[in-house]
Order: structure tokens, then sequence, then C-alpha cells
């Protein structure tokens, strides 16, 4: 009973408060700011500076939601590779799976945030030059076989000096 | 009876409690979203700009076997809410010896059953005429007569009434009981009212009657009313959104809907206006006392804001014993009154 | 529904839909009423039929598992997990143990955040707008834990044919970030269940209406929390080999009623931040997927699973190129239909649409069997009992 | 005329109607209207059920056959001026149940995208598009509204 009566107090207490003075109001302020000043938008999708043209993206896409398209000035990454290519996304078609985000390969190799994302690419930088040169470590021995049996005689013997 | 007086209290009353009733909406929504621990709309909006913005919309013919008759209803219940008003104004006292609670009572029951009109008079889309083939398929059951909600509604709006709305007219009695006299202004005055001295300082000396027990059972009782005929959660079981029923007013649009918004709104008001005439024993007035009766007047708008964020809508079930309790309520007062 | 006996009683019929508010959903309810009460119902839920089993015909099995997450926005996960579970189990993939954990952790939220759903939506009907919004205000940290964790707050594509997706994957920091927000979660859930519950007047609505018996339970196929409250120990996740580590209980209550109904999901929700909590304190540490399989040709392979509504059932075969071939999906609310219309009966007009509510109706799912006559030239739905013939409850 | 401009800017009714979806962006878009945390009232637009009512139709999932005729008749009964919000993929386009078919073709069973059955004014992409976006699309298109005869 008593236990009643404060729990009933304390209600009509919070309330009270609630009403006069807006008290543990849970409206997000920084929202309301945002979207009263028109800023939500779509996210960027595709962060071009840490994209490095391969393509997987709109491979993988079950919808064609990406296009490849040629780039005017193709950019040299590193010695041996230029990226001649960008990925352009189109919202309306994406079904928002993740596949792309999940087959790019500066996520699925060197596990940095993907250089695409149909929600929140962030602005996340990666410098792709020093991650292009990095050297890939194959830690299991069978898997190393396995790529060494994909690679050509040449590529072979530069590196049979072992991992 | 003083002409000029009269002519202007008719004029004046009504028109400022049709500015203030504007409000009435926002606050309770405003209260009621902080309640929820939201900032909700401002609050001019529901009972403003919403109407106002419905006088500028397209304006269509309502799917009713009398179009007329039905988009008129929302003026009848304004133009009954104002008569409601005059009478509880003391510039109008005795005129026509309709200033009693008799009238008063009678004028609001002809309110109550415009809902039922407005019910039978529409037929919205959600129900029987959406577009949909379910004839074919079928239950095992075959009814005879397909029925639209709005029907239903009418049916229950008619119990309600009768059931629900006894409480209010045990609290319009009380203060009658107590007084001794079923004439408005004869209330007023026995709880102190003198509309020629009237001034904030001689508040004080005034014995509103609900400081007295049975004025307070009384009180009580009318704010079950009051939510009643508003039809206002938790009572408001003839048009809540998400009930299989939803209300007769569906097919109000544009400048009825305005209409209707309005005639709510000034029910809100008016009614609660009454609650203040008959238990501060300040009636509406052109003259320092309008400021504490439209102060006062919001008290119940609150309260019924409040209580409606904190119950769910009631059905039969709960609406009979309740009404019941609190017209018993009403009965004691009566009786406490009488003692 | 009707008894033959029942048969002329209905005096009038209240259609309903496929747009309502009471409703949510486009579905459409047909109550026959006799003065005032509800003698039967029948709810037809053929408009959101979009054919997704015959898009999947043909499809890769990787990119035909897509479309399972889209069948709904509540059972998102379960679907593409069972999916992906029954390609696993037909080809006998091995799965690693971490991702059988992080896929029960997302199934679990699932659960979480459906039942609160569900509780909101019960809330805006009873009429309780308050409650509803505390209700969505507790979904929305589960929400975001979603969203943390797979970067989609509904369709969160958490699954793939071997593991789960490595963006999905819990590494140590977002465990203790999980714990630490399940910890507030479970507080408030505790707190509003308390609230809600003893609130006399929310009790005094809900309680004895829209009462299922055991038997009318069984019978008529109701699965899930809306079985469990009819007094029916039924759980497939005692069956699932992925919940066999944890530690759980089976919510039961016996009354059958809207109220039962309610606190049965309150209090499972509590179970699954269990769960959760196990599961991500013993998340073994190991490579989250397994790349090491081929797809190909595969006989007739069927997977169960408990969905937040119950029983999910997928099955499908595949092609020698791995594409697919029969995709069958039957979902909780599919079966739960005909349940869903007979605790209507017998009650008041005004309880109709709280009590199909209180049996957590989602009907996107669900609509697939409209029959087209070409000879005749019209389209019609089946009937409650060649409905209720074909989803009769599967006795185990 | 001011006044009606600054009052359809200050009062605005929504509606929602879900044409067949996956129910994802009907959770969200119910999210934003009775979340706290969203609030939609905030933005001075109110939830309705009733089309008579209403000044927004917001409009998700991909349009069944079923209930285009519903669909047509709802839109019909709301009194100039309205617009029409298509939410999410399905809206949009019809979403993975038209897309994802590629080669196959889409479902028979879609119409496919809202504009196929009534005029669009807004759309929204996302599967499913997360409240602030719903909320962002709802506020940006009010003063559209304001525009109209
Ligand atoms: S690495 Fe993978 S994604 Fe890239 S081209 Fe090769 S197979 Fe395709
Ligand atoms: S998320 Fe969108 S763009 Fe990426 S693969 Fe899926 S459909 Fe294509
Ligand atoms: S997969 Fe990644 S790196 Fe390759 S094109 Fe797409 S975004 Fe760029
Ligand atoms: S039954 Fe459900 S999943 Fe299958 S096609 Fe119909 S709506 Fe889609
Ligand atoms: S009922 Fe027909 S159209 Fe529907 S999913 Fe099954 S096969 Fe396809
Ligand atoms: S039962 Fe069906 S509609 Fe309901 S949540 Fe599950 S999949 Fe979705
Ligand atoms: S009824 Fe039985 S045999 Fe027929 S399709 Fe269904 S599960 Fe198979
Ligand atoms: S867009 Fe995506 S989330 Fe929205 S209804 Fe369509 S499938 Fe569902």
């Amino acid at each position: 009973m008593r236990e009643m009566f404060v729990f009933m107090i304390k209600g009509a207490y919070d309330n009270i408060s609630r009403i006069l003075f807006a008290t543990g109001r849970k409206t997000s302020i920084p929202m309301r700011n945002k979207i009263l000043s028109g800023q939500v938008t779509y996210p960027q999708v595709v962060n071009d500076d840490s994209c490095i043209g391969c393509g997987a993206c709109a491979n993988i896409c079950p919808v064609d939601a990406i296009t490849m398209v040629d780039m005017e000035e193709p950019v040299r990454i590193t010695e041996e590779y230029v990226k001649e290519r960008r990925p352009v996304f189109d919202p309306m078609k994406c079904m928002y799976c993740f596949q792309c985000h999940d087959s790019c390969p500066i996520f699925a190799f060197y596990g940095k945030p993907s250089a695409i994302h149909p929600r929140h690419v962030g602005d996340s930088k990666v410098n792709l030059k020093e991650l292009l040169q990095r050297p890939i470590v194959i830690k299991d021995k069978k898997e190393f076989e396995e790529v060494m049996n994909l690679l050509d005689e040449k590529a072979k013997k530069l590196l049979e000096g072992g991992i | 009876m003083n002409w000029p007086d009269f002519v202007l209290a008719t004029i004046f009353v009504p028109l400022i409690a049709f500015i203030v009733s504007t409000w009435v909406p926002g606050i309770m929504r405003k209260i009621q979203a902080r309640i929820q621990q939201r900032i909700g709309p401002p609050v001019l909006m529901p009972g403003f700009w919403a109407v106002l913005k419905f006088m500028y919309k397209e304006r269509i013919k309502p799917v009713s076997p009398l179009p007329r008759l039905f988009h008129s209803i929302p003026l009848i219940g304004i133009v009954l809410m104002f008569f409601i008003i005059l009478l509880t104004n003391p510039e109008w006292d005795g005129v026509l010896g309709l200033t009693t609670l008799v009238a008063l009572a009678g004028l609001i029951k002809v309110e109550e059953t415009l809902y039922i009109v407005m019910g039978n008079l529409s037929d919205n889309i959600m129900s029987v005429r959406m577009p949909y083939p379910d004839l074919v398929s079928g239950s095992v059951m075959k009814a005879k007569v397909r029925r639209n909600f709005e029907k239903i509604s009418v049916t229950r709006a008619f119990k309600l009434i009768t059931v629900g709305s006894f409480p209010l007219y045990l609290g319009l009695f009380v203060p009658a009981v107590v007084a001794g006299s079923i004439g408005i202004m004869s209330i007023a005055k026995y709880q102190g009212f003198e509309i020629a001295d009237f001034t904030l300082r001689g508040m004080y000396e005034m014995n509103p009657l609900i400081l007295t027990v049975p004025g307070f059972i009384g009180a009580i009782a009318y704010f079950a009313g009051y939510l009643v005929i508003l039809n206002e959660y938790p009572f408001s079981i003839m048009h809540t959104k998400a009930d299989v029923i939803e209300g007769p007013t569906m097919e109000y649009a544009s400048v009825s809907r305005a209409g209707y918004y309005l005639m709510r709104e000034i029910t809100m008001f008016v009614m609660s206006s009454v609650f203040v005439t008959l238990y501060f024993g300040i009636p509406p007035t052109l003259n320092l006392a309008m400021v504490p009766h439209i102060i006062l007047a919001m008290i119940l708008p609150v309260l019924a804001a409040i209580a409606s964020a904190f119950s769910p809508v009631l059905t039969f079930r709960q609406v009979y014993p309740l009404s019941l309790g609190f017209s018993a309520l009403g009965v004691i007062g009566v009786i406490v009154a009488i003692l | 529904m009707a008894d033959t006996d029942r048969k002329d009683r209905a005096e009038y019929e209240v259609p309903l839909g496929i747009v309502h508010s009471a409703l949510l959903e486009p579905f459409r309810t047909r109550l026959f009423v006799d003065d005032e009460t509800v003698v039967d119902a029948e709810i037809t839920y053929d408009s959101a039929h979009r054919g997704i089993e015959r898009i999947m015909e043909g499809m890769p099995v990787q990119k035909g598992l897509i479309i399972t997450e889209r069948i709904c926005g509540i059972c998102s996960h379960i679907h593409l997990w069972n999916g992906t579970r029954m390609v696993e189990q037909g080809l006998g993939i091995e799965v690693p143990q971490r991702a059988h954990h992080i896929r029960v952790i997302g199934n679990e939220l699932e659960r979480i955040h459906s039942h609160l759903l569900f509780l909101g939506h019960a809330f805006e009907i009873l009429g309780h707008e308050t409650f509803s919004m505390r209700c969505f205000m507790l979904r929305e940290p589960v929400q975001n834990i979603l969203f943390f964790l797979s970067g989609n707050r509904v369709h969160y594509t958490i699954s793939v044919i071997g593991g789960i997706r490595p963006r999905a994957d819990i590494d140590k920091e977002k465990r203790r970030t999980l714990l630490g927000m399940l910890n507030s979660l479970e507080e408030g859930c505790k707190n509003f269940a308390n609230r809600a519950l003893k609130d006399s007047l929310i009790v005094s609505r809900i309680k004895e209406i829209g009462y299922l018996s055991k038997d009318d339970a069984v019978k008529y196929g109701a699965l899930g929390p809306n079985l469990r409250a009819s007094g029916v120990c039924e759980d497939v996740r005692t069956r699932v080999s992925e919940y066999s580590n944890f530690d759980f209980d089976i919510i039961v209550y016996d009354g059958g009623a809207v109220l039962d109904r309610v606190a049965c999901r309150v209090f499972e929700v509590l179970e699954s931040i269990k769960i959760i909590r196990q599961a991500l304190e013993t998340l073994p540490d190991e490579e989250p997927m397994n790349v090491d399989f081929e797809i190909g040709e595969m006989g007739f392979s069927t997977s169960y699973n408990e969905a937040a509504r119950g029983e999910i059932y997928d099955s499908c075969a595949l092609d020698e190129s791995g594409r697919i071939k029969n995709y069958i999906n039957r979902t909780p609310s599919m079966s739960s239909i005909s349940a869903m219309e007979v605790s209507c009966i017998g009650d008041h007009l005004t309880d109709a649409s709280l009590i199909i509510a209180s049996c957590d109706p989602c009907l996107t799912c669900t609509n697939r069997i409209t029959v087209v006559d070409e000879n005749k030239g019209r389209e019609y739905v089946l009937g409650p009992d060649e409905i209720r013939s074909m989803t009769r409850r599967r006795r185990i | 005329m001011m006044l009606k401009e600054t009052s359809r800017k200050n009062a605005v009714h929504i509606m929602l109607v879900y044409t067949g979806g996956c129910n994802g962006c009907d959770i969200e878009v119910v999210n934003a209207v009775l979340s706290p945390f969203y609030d939609l009232e905030q933005y001075k637009v109110m939830l309705t059920w009733n089309p008579r009512e209403a000044d927004i139709l917001a409009v998700t999932g991909p349009v069944t056959k079923k209930i285009a005729p519903a669909l047509k008749e709802i839109y019909d009964a709301i009194p100039e001026p309205k617009l029409v919000a298509a939410i999410g993929a399905c809206a949009t386009v019809g979403g993975p149940y038209a897309n994802l078919g590629g080669d196959l073709g889409s479902s028979d069973q879609i119409i496919g995208g809202v504009e196929k059955v009534i005029p669009v004014d807004a759309k929204l992409p996302g599967c499913p598009p997360r409240p602030e976006d719903i909320l962002q699309v709802v506020a940006s298109v009010i003063p559209l509204l304001a525009e109209k005869r």
C-alpha cells in the first residue's frame, strides 16, 4: 500500500515536471535542427578517395544499381595500378542489400571501412597507395599453396622465397 | 435589462469564447506531448491553423444521403454552444425565463444527438465502399446487411449518451440543490458573485462551490460527464482512431471539416465555461470577471488532456460500471447537498 | 469459422479495410455481428501478394536468398537465416560456431524489437497513445543496436551461406558496447512491464477477452506466443541445434486471453535478453565465415525455426547450377490467421480489432492463395476452410 | 493570399497507405510518427487515417494488383491540394520485387512504383529509408503544398 502510494506520488511529480518544464524529453534536438535546415540528405555512397575502381561492387550488385563509368582523368594510385573507372550508384534502383559493401576489396581484403556503403560511408579516408603496397600476409600453408597454383611461372619464381 | 450591455455581451462573449477556444486543442495536445516526452505541435496548430487550412481546401460533396443537412450539423452545434454560453451570461439573466439549468440541459441534450444524426448521414470509404472483391470469397456465414462503421458508431453513441451523460446532468444538478435554485445567476450569486462590483480582490471573499464537499463531489461527476460529451479519451468510444469503429465524422472535408473542428473546440471551452460558472461562481461577462473565468475554464481541458494521456479507450465493459460509479458519486453529491 | 448452428445469427456485417487505422496493414477484415457480438470473423489477406516464391524460381541461390529477407520487415533476419540454414543443411556446409552465435543474437534482437512493436501497436489500438510511444521509445535502442551491428535498421542481411557477412561480425569493442546497451534495455523493459501490467485500467480492458482455448489454439494452428499464451508449451528453439548451448525459459500462460498474449510477449523479451547475453559472453574466437564449399545440385531440403511469431518453414531444391527450384516459405502468421478469427468470436465488436492485434497480425508474408480460374475468367481467394486445411498444425 | 499559405504550412495532415510492401517502410514511417525520438508532430504534421482530412498521402510498398483500386479511390477522396510521397524503394520503382528478378523478369503480382497508379510528388529511396529521411522528405514537401492553387 505504502509502496503504491510512493509510486503514485513519484509518477505525479515526474509528469507534472514533464508538463511544466518539459523534463525528460526524448526528442532528438540535433536531428530536429538538421531537418529544419534541410540537412538530412542521402549519405554519400561511394567514397571516391578510397575506391580503387575494381568494379567488384558493380559485378555483384543483384539489381544493377551500380555502373562503372570511365574517368576522364585516370588516377595513378601506385606505380603499377591506374584507376580508370569509378562506380556510379543509383539510389532508386538499390535495394540496400550491402552486397557491394561486403565485397569491396578495401573492406574484404584489408578490413578498412568499405569504399562503398549505400547508407553511411562516412568520411573514412584510406591511404590507397600505402594500402595497395602493403604485403598481403597469408598465414595458412594450404592457402599459400593454392595461391601459388594460380600464379604463373614467373610470379612463382618471385615468391619462391617463402612467406 | 440594460440594452447596450445586453447587445454587447451577446456579440462579444461568444466571440471571445470562440477565439479562446481555438487555443484549447493545442494546449491539450501540448500537454499530452510533454507527458509523452516529446516536443509536440505548436499550440496554435491543431485548433487554429488546421481550421484555417481546411477552409482553403477544395470543397467536396460528401458521400451522404443528405449532404446539405450533413454539412450544416457542425454549424448547428456551434450555434447551440453560443446559446449555452449566452445563457450563463449575467446580462441574459431572466431573458424569456431561459436562463435555468433545465434549458441548459436541454441544449446539451440536443448537442449530443447531433452525433447520432451525423453518423446516420455518413458513408466513408474505409468500409463498405472500399473497392475490394470479397463478396465472392466468403465466410460460411452470410450476413444480411453490410453496415459501415458509422452506423455502429451511432448505436454506440446512443448508448453512451444514455448511460454516460448521467454524471454530467447530476453534476449540473448539484449546484442547483446547494443553491436552492435552478436559475444560473442565482447559483453564481449564491457563491458571492456580484456583477456590478466584481474585483479580483473580491474573488477571495467568494465561497466557490467546488470547495465544499458536495461541490467537490459534483465537480468530479461533471468532469466525467465532460469527457463523455466530448467523446474524449477514455470515453471516445464512438470515435476512436484505432478502434474497429471510426467515428461518424470521417466524411467531413474542407469547410465542413473546419466547422466540425470548431464545433469540437467550442464545445470543449463552453462546457468548461459552464463548469466555472456553476462551481466557481464566476460567469463569463464583459468585465474583469472574464479574465479569471477564462483562466479557470482551462482547468477542465487540461485535466482532460492528462486523463486521456493515461488511460486506454474504455469499452462498454468499463463504461457501464464507471459511469454508474460517477453517477452514484453525483447522487451522493446531491444527497450531501440536501443535508 | 462458424459452426452451422450459428449460421443464421449474423445480423449484419462490418467490413474493414483494406486500408484502415485499426489494421495498419493491408488486409480485409469482415466481422459478422449479432447485436454487437462478433459471431464470425473473416480475414482476407491477399492484398500484399507479391509472388516472391515465383520471383525466386530459377535464381542463383545466393542471389535468391537476398529476397527472402524482403518477405518481411519484421521477421527479416529469420527468413534469411532459415533460408541459408536450409541450403547449408541440404548441401552439408559447415558453419563456424561464431556465426551461429551471431545469427542467434540477430534472431533474438529481432524478437525483442518485434515484441516491442507488438506492444506499441496493441497500446495504440487500446487508445493508449502514451504507452504506445513509450514502447516505441524502448524499441529505439534495439533498432540502434541492429543498425550498429549491421548498418541497416530493418534488413540487416547478416547471414550468408557459410556464415555471416563480415560486416556484422562482433569484435571486442562492439561486444562491450552491446552488453552495455543490453543492460539499459533490460531495465527499461522491466520497468515498463511493471508499470503497464499493473495499470488497472489497462488490465481491465485486456483481461478475459479474446479467449482462445488450448484445443482451439492447436486445432486452428496458432503458433509461437499465441500458442504459448493458450497453455501449450511449444517452442521450435528447443529443437534447433544452434540454441542448444543457451539456457532460457519458455514462457507459457494458461489464460488464452489478450492479457496472456501480452504478458507472454513481455516476458519473452527478458528471456531473449538473457540469450543474447549468453551468446555474447561465450562468443568463440574464430573466423565467422566458411568459404570452403561448392554449390551444386541439392535435393529437397527443409528447415524449421522459431521466429518472433512462431514456427517458420523454408524448403527448396537446387538444380545442377545452383538455381532455386520450388522455393516454399511458410511463415507463422500464415498459420495463425484462423486462430485470430476464432478468438474474436463471442466478444464485443469494440474489442475485435484489439483481439486481432493481440495475435500480432502481420500479413505481408502471408498472401499466396489467390486462385485464378481462367475458364471462368475470375479470381478468387480460397475460403477459410481450405486455408485451414492447408495450415493445419503439423503435430511434432 | 498570405493567410492561405501560412495556414497550409502550419498545419499538415499526413495519411499512410501501405500498398503491400514488406512492412519495413511501414514500420519506419510509424516509428517516425509514434516514437518520441523522432516525433513528426513537432514539424506541424499530424497523423490521420482519414483521406478527407489528409494533405499528404505517404505511400509505402510496391502497389500490388489487388490494392491498386483502393489506392486510387483513397487518392480521389482527398480534397485538393494534395501531395503524394512515395517512400522506399518499393514505392518508387517496385523495389526488390521488381528489380531483383533482373533477367527473369519482375514479379507479375505487382504494378510497380506508385506513379503508375497516382501522380507522385516526392520520392524517397531506401530499403527502408531511415526515419530521419522520412521526416526530411515530409518537411521538404510542405512548401509545395502551400504553393498549390
Ligand atoms: S577479386 Fe573477386 S571481385 Fe575482384 S575480380 Fe576477382 S573474383 Fe571478382
Ligand atoms: S546495396 Fe544496393 S548497390 Fe549495393 S549491391 Fe545491394 S542493391 Fe546493389
Ligand atoms: S568494389 Fe569498392 S573499390 Fe571496387 S569499385 Fe566498388 S567501391 Fe570501388
Ligand atoms: S506468400 Fe508471402 S512470401 Fe510468398 S509470395 Fe506471397 S507475399 Fe511473398
Ligand atoms: S501462389 Fe502462385 S503466384 Fe503466389 S507464390 Fe505461389 S506460385 Fe507464385
Ligand atoms: S509473421 Fe510474416 S509478416 Fe509477421 S513478422 Fe513474420 S514474416 Fe513478417
Ligand atoms: S500439403 Fe503436404 S504434400 Fe502438399 S505441398 Fe504441402 S507439405 Fe507438400
Ligand atoms: S522498400 Fe524495402 S523495406 Fe520498404 S517495403 Fe520495400 S522491401 Fe520493404
